[in-house]
């Protein structure tokens, strides 16, 4: 096995480690600190399968996938956790109501 | 426009026109809202005139819309859906003066109208369905525009009246909807044509063609009410009586046997429908319909329940004469089509005079009531003398032509069942009409109301007055070109023709 | 009783759940152990097309050139997020304690030296590892250190001035877009001669853009200024 | 001649309408209404051309896929961004009587940049710009739910957007895992080289999970009911009409060229999720207390119907699957609305203390009646014919028992739209604080319930659309069964 | 080689290991460092990977960036949580 299948591997554990913590965790920070460990492990099977190549190059165009992906990712990062403080100011707990709504 | 392809068109939106304009006329439009009513329904039926004269001259109208591809919006006059058409938008016409009449002064009438004429459209648009799918889309447009009518008054009951009615037809409405889609799926067309279209599937196909129309009967019998589909009918009778009238005569109940009439016909063709062995089963559950409704009439004391399950077991006499395939009970079953609306409406119509003038809602009130309101009354006994089947009233035609038509067809049982049937109906009429002409009136009436000149206001007077005339006349002048009857027997033979 | 009940529902759920997860990662990591050895990736005709790219930095040349067009949406993904944040609420101007004033010295070396870092870092994002977002960020990075730094935000650069840079990336991106429409006839189509001056203008106008963008997310509200006071 | 690249302009012109409103906050209308229409006019040009010269597909930058991302317009795009287009007018007219000022210049470029994201995934070819326009739209959407503010709309907008960052992940390790198998992300590509794999299969449960979550298929539609109930009017409509459906359009494209190859079940599978999803969306709308969550379930409900195209997989199935979803987007759209405008003039939106809106908002309860015919599938509207062609698809495929959920669904939705106009017929005494509530908001909501209806006349039209590009693939398998038919 | 082998596993033990504290740490404050330094493992392996160009977004964004817009939510949480109970501010349109 080589190097690069090994981190893809590794990013495939980060995917299912931080979907389990966003599932079992209730505190909104702890989610989404969570989502953003599942986003780096999409991110290094994305990259890690790229240097599957030849040559000594890797493809470069994960390469890109993934700083657009990181990009993305820190701004939603910050959309929620302006959220989070605002759902703590509105109901007094950074958490999630298990009933939707009434 | 071509005008073969524009009357039928026209005819169906005269009175939508009319409907949609009033919805946008406030309360106070009097006159203009009356002038578009009786407008509209006088235009219609110069319309339909002319379109019998043309049906008469050989025209062929028939207008068709793409609505899915190899599926058209179909609208075409052939000979069943004249009769349908006259009826509906004839007894429109004096419906609409009686409701002015009745609901002069009363809130909402603006919306009222708006959906009484959207009712008649769709009725319309049923009579003139060239196809299966046409027909479900007016069919549904009924169940839609009628619901406002029947929940007008907006009292808890008549709530719940219309929850029941909703219940029931929109029920009704998916299992035709399925049964259509299935046939489609099977045929690849669902136009109207004499003898039907499915015979090539009868070998084939035989168990899907005969779910289908159990699906379609299902359906269709919902409306028709027949038994057990007919439960909410009695609970509708809380409506306005000229809604009663639409309702039992004019469009809704008649729209549900229309199409059981279009199914056996055609649709299947009464050679299928023999063939498949689901002519016996429809002719039995018609009898049993007719025979539950006027047993439960007996037993009413409210006059326009007791008119209701009159209505269940009257209505079934077209679904028998249908079933019981033969071109002399079908002639019976179709003329009923038009024989039971004008003696239902007449007698609606008087139910609604009485609670108007004189408060009375139920047949105990009645007593001597003949000689209050004479006119009244007198179209009243030739409405229920019509039911049981008094000659040469309308209701005397079709039984005759029913049981001769059972004779003919080999089906005897079906004599004992209009016998039984016309010995209930005299149960729960003639005491009506023995109280109401012999026994002494009270001193005073529940909430009498003064008219002036007459009886009771005129607009609610000419319309029972005018359908009792036409209940003496299609029965005695059965004979006469162009009676219900003759109409009825021409279609006959075009189905049975060799 | 109940309580006790709720518990085991909660430890059953968590085991299905770990079983559940375990499953996937298993199925994962057979999908991923079952790809090609051999990558079909698109190196070959990345460096096929360096030469007219603009650009010596591969990466470079898909962000802005080759996938330019990702690049433009996500700068509208930026902006998106940050009118997200304003619509939630204000941020404070005035500071409750007062900075300290060891950092406040540290910020006085460090933001110029990290504005100048961006700069290269744009600069050399054309050969070398580096571009708009790196600098971007590194702007944001001394841009929040001043905000932290300083006892009370520019108010008066709050307002239009905040919103332009704000959109300076992505509109120049858009606009050179539908320059190039009319110049070369195509979108986002730049004439190879000039791929790597347009490239660095966009870059230039996106650094500022999202060094702005992101410092002002991390302000995590409006500016209390102007019309979204 | 140089052609105007409509494609191009559906995108940016939203873009830069939103650019220009955030600059200008003071004439966010105007920016707001001439790009309204403008878009309006490219949707106009683009099909124009589509009918003229057929598929079309544009080379951004001009290098060409597999390098460069393709944008590519077929019947289905079209139809998309049609709907798009006319849901988004009725939405920003409406809307200039809804918001207040404060609320509006943040709406209005949020607004447009979701509708420049909804044009430029409805045109993407390429599956990791989908992924990014689908990141841009899930974050337009959170922000315009929390722009509601309150508790409700706050915790609803957070759930929405934890759901919406967990299902673009998953979507995107499919993106990966394709890529690395095929090299390429542009969709036809991967269509030639796609051959059944386990990183294919894996790409298509984790993009399908990651789609299915975003379009609410039950039971992944917990998140729905509370974003769509708790989120302004106007956002409510988008979101219920065009907001899930873009999820399930590129469910839908990947689905038709991507894993057409991977076996019956997946299909049958969803199906069967659908026709719960009809039926637990229907009881749960039939229970609910309030307007707008009842409404909201509904979409759970009708979303469910998508799905049913799945298991039948012929191209009426999907054509009927597509009517239902444009003549849903209308329709819904025009109930949400109508709900927000009982809901400004009552002040509330409790089914049964609804006495008297039906005299008092006649053509509110109207477009909100005209909507529910097509929601619950009367004949004549769109939902109808969506229906019909369902129905008929299940039947000739053999597959009868799908049609119980289509016909039970429409029961239960008669059920549940009968309800709130049975309390619109009350005799109940006058309200006693009522809002005024603007004329141009029921006309909005009365003209997208009339296209709804209008939809079941002309069916036609939006089936021919279809055909260009044959994204479902040629019609003539169903030309010939009709013929050796009949 | 060996060197190589050796310097991955450790990356990837570290970058795991990080993961799982971090995700199940009792205190926010610490999990949040955890995240920091798991974004700058991340940064290595990108190195390592031949990714300059991630590596440098990651460090900027992904740790940096991240990791002060996490710390400062986190003391904002903390500041609103201890006021709570006597300025609860009902939400809405302000």
């Amino acid at each position: 096995m080589s190097a690069v299948l090994l981190y893809a591997l590794t990013g495939a554990g980060l995917f299912t480690l931080g979907l389990y913590a966003l599932i079992i965790h209730a505190h909104l920070l702890r989610k989404i600190l969570a989502i953003n460990v599942m986003g780096s492990g999409v991110f290094l099977i994305l990259v890690a399968l790229g240097g599957r190549t030849a040559g000594a190059v890797p493809d470069v165009v994960p390469h890109a996938m993934v700083i657009t992906g990181i990009v993305v990712a820190v701004s939603a990062t910050a959309l929620a956790l302006a959220l989070v403080l605002r759902v703590q100011a509105a109901t007094g707990r950074a958490e999630l109501p298990e009933e939707p709504l009434e | 426009m071509n005008w073969d392809a524009g009357l039928p068109l026209l005819i169906v939106a005269t009175s939508l026109f009319s409907g949609l304009m009033i919805f946008f006329l406030s309360e106070k439009h009097v006159v203009a809202r009356t002038t578009l009513n009786l407008g509209g329904a006088v235009f219609k039926l110069v319309l339909v005139g002319v379109m019998i004269w043309g049906v008469f001259h050989g025209h062929h109208y028939e207008a068709r819309l793409p609505l899915l591809p190899g599926l058209d919006l179909l609208l075409r006059a052939d000979a069943e859906s004249m009769l349908f058409v006259v009826l509906s938008s004839g007894l429109w016409l004096v419906t609409t003066i009686y409701a002015i009449g009745y609901l002069e002064g009363s809130p909402h009438r603006s919306r009222f109208f708006g959906f009484f004429s959207l009712c008649v459209t769709a009725t319309v648009g049923v009579a003139l369905a060239g196809n299966l799918i046409t027909f479900v889309l007016f069919y549904e447009l009924l169940t839609l525009s009628t619901y406002p009518l029947i929940v007008h008054r907006e009292t808890e009951v008549a709530r719940r009246a219309g929850r029941t009615y909703l219940i029931y037809t929109i029920t009704g409405g998916a299992l035709l909807l399925v049964g259509t889609v299935w046939l489609y799926s099977m045929t690849g067309t669902l136009e109207f044509a004499h003898r039907g279209f499915v015979a090539g599937l009868l070998d084939t196909h035989r168990v899907s063609l005969i779910v289908v129309f159990v699906l379609l009967v299902a359906g269709l019998g919902v409306k028709a009410a027949l038994v057990p589909l007919h439960g909410w009918l009695p609970q509708a009778m809380v409506a306005p009586a000229p809604v009663s009238a639409l309702l039992h005569a004019v469009a809704v109940v008649k729209a549900g046997a229309f199409g059981i009439v279009r199914v056996v016909d055609d649709v299947y063709g009464v050679e299928a429908t023999t063939k498949l062995g689901v002519s016996g089963p429809l002719a039995a559950l018609a009898a049993v319909t007719i025979i539950y409704g006027s047993l439960r009439a007996l037993f009413q004391d409210d006059l326009k329940r007791r008119l209701a399950f009159s209505t269940v077991s009257q209505v079934s006499y077209i679904v028998l004469g249908i079933a019981i395939i033969g071109p002399i009970a079908t002639t019976g079953g179709l003329v009923h089509l038009v024989h039971q609306g004008v003696m239902k409406i007449t007698l609606f119509f008087c139910a609604g005079n009485l609670a108007e003038t004189l408060g009375i809602h139920k047949v105990s009130e009645m007593n001597g009531v003949g000689r209050r309101m004479p006119w009244t009354m007198a179209a009243f006994t030739i409405g229920a003398l019509g039911m049981i089947g008094v000659p040469p009233l309308a209701g005397f035609v079709t039984k005759w032509y029913l049981g001769v038509g059972a004779l003919d067809a080999g089906q005897e049982w079906v004599v004992y069942i209009l016998a039984g049937s016309s010995l209930l109906n005299a149960g729960y009429f003639l005491p009506v009409l023995y109280a109401v002409w012999f026994k002494p009136a009270p001193d005073s009436w529940p909430d009498e109301r003064s008219f002036g000149r007459f009886e009771t206001s005129w607009a609610l007077l000419a319309p029972p007055v005018v359908t009792a005339l036409l209940t003496l006349a299609v029965g005695l002048l059965a004979s006469a070109p162009f009676s219900p009857l003759q109409w009825a027997r021409f279609i006959t033979t075009l189905e049975y023709m060799p | 009783m109940r309580s006790a009940g709720r518990r085991w529902h909660y430890l059953l759920f968590r085991w299905a759940l770990m079983l559940l997860l375990l499953a996937v990662a298993v199925g994962l990591g057979y999908a991923l152990l079952s790809l090609p050895q051999q990558a079909v990736g698109l190196s070959e005709q990345v460096s096929a097309n360096m030469a007219t790219s603009g650009v010596q930095n591969p990466v470079t040349a898909v962000l802005l050139n080759f996938r330019g067009y990702d690049t433009l949406l996500e700068m509208a993904v930026l902006l998106v997020a940050l009118l997200g944040v304003w619509s939630l609420g204000s941020a404070e101007v005035h500071r409750k304690i007062d900075p300290e004033p060891v950092l406040s010295l540290l910020v006085g070396g460090l933001a110029p030296m990290m504005i100048l870092m961006a700069g290269y870092l744009l600069w050399a994002g054309t050969n070398t590892p580096g571009g708009a977002f790196q600098a971007g960020s590194v702007l944001a990075a001394a841009g929040i250190l001043l905000l932290l730094s300083s006892k009370r935000f520019p108010v008066r650069l709050m307002g239009w001035p905040l919103r332009v840079v704000l959109l300076l990336g992505l509109g120049t991106f858009a606009a050179v877009g539908m320059t190039l429409l009319f110049v070369s006839g195509g979108f986002l189509q730049y004439p190879s001669s000039l791929a790597g001056a347009f490239i660095l203008f966009i870059e230039a106008a996106a650094t500022l853009s999202i060094g702005v963008t992101l410092a002002a997310l991390f302000l995590g509200g409006r500016p209390q200024a102007g019309p979204y006071r | 001649m140089q052609q105007i690249p409509w494609e191009v302009m559906l995108i940016l012109l939203p873009l830069a309408g939103a650019m220009a409103c955030f600059l200008w906050p003071r004439r966010t209308l105007l920016f707001g209404l001439i790009s309204a229409l403008g878009v309006g006019g490219c949707v106009a040009g683009l099909g124009w051309r589509l009918l003229e010269q057929g598929a079309q597909r544009y080379a951004v930058g001009g290098w060409g896929a597999p390098l460069g991302i393709d944008l590519y317009a077929d019947g289905l795009s079209l139809l998309m961004l049609i709907i798009t287009a006319l849901v988004g007018l009725g939405v920003s007219i409406y809307s200039i009587g809804y918001f207040e000022r404060r609320q509006a210049i943040l709406f209005w470029p949020l607004w447009l940049l979701l509708w420049s994201a909804l044009n430029a995934l409805f045109l993407s070819a390429d599956i990791f710009n989908l992924y990014v326009t689908l990141e841009l739209l899930g974050l337009a959407a959170v922000a315009l739910v929390a722009l509601a503010g309150g508790a409700n709309a706050l915790t609803a907008a957070m759930r929405y957007l934890l759901v919406n960052m967990l299902a673009s992940l998953c979507y995107l390790l499919g993106v990966a895992l394709l890529y690395h198998n095929f090299g390429s992300v542009d969709i036809a590509i991967l269509a030639q080289r796609v051959e059944a794999s386990p990183a294919v299969w894996a790409a298509m449960g984790l993009m399908s999970a990651g789609l299915l979550l975003k379009s609410a298929l039950f039971p992944l539609h917990f998140w729905l009911p509370p974003a769509h109930a708790s989120a302004p009017a106007p956002v409510s409509a988008l979101l219920s009409a065009l907001v899930v459906k873009a999820s399930f359009y590129i469910l839908l494209r990947l689905w038709l060229e991507i894993f057409p190859q991977t076996g019956a079940a997946p299909g049958q599978l969803l199906g069967v999720l659908g026709a719960a999803a009809v039926l637990w969306g229907g009881i749960q709308a039939l229970r609910q207390t309030r307007l707008k969550l009842l409404i909201a379930y509904s979409t759970v409900a009708q979303l469910g119907y998508l799905f049913l195209a799945f298991p039948l997989g012929s191209s009426f199935a999907w054509k009927g699957s597509l009517y239902l979803l444009l003549s849903h987007a209308l329709a819904k759209a025009a109930m949400f609305m109508a709900a927000g405008n009982i809901l400004r003039f009552c002040g509330h939106d409790r089914i049964a203390d609804l006495d008297r809106v039906a005299q008092r908002l006649p053509v509110t309860m109207i477009a909100f009646s005209v909507a529910g015919v097509s929601i619950v599938g009367l004949p004549p509207s769109g939902g109808f014919i969506g229906k019909w062609m369902l129905l008929e698809a299940a039947l000739r495929a053999g597959q009868w028992w799908w049609v119980i959920p289509l016909i039970l669904g429409g029961l239960l939705a008669a059920a549940y739209i009968f309800k709130v106009i049975g309390y619109a017929f009350t005799q109940a005494g006058v309200l006693r604080q009522t809002n005024k509530v603007p004329m141009s908001m029921e006309w909005a909501a009365l003209a997208l319930a009339l296209a709804a209806l209008l939809l079941g006349l002309v069916a036609l039209w939006p089936l021919s659309l279809m055909e260009i590009g044959l994204p479902f693939g040629g019609s003539e398998v169903d030309a010939i069964q009709r013929a050796e038919q009949s | 080689m060996i060197l190589q082998w050796l310097f991955d596993s450790l990356l990837i033990i570290a970058l795991l290991w990080l993961a799982w504290r971090l995700l199940g740490s009792a205190d926010l404050f610490k999990a949040i460092v955890l995240f920091i330094a798991f974004g700058l493992v991340m940064a290595l392996a990108w190195v390592r990977l031949d990714a300059p160009d991630v590596a440098l977004a990651e460090a900027a964004i992904g740790a940096g960036l991240t990791g002060a817009l996490l710390l400062s939510a986190l003391a904002r949480l903390n500041d609103l949580a201890d006021t709570t109970h006597e300025t609860h501010t009902p939400s809405g349109k302000k």
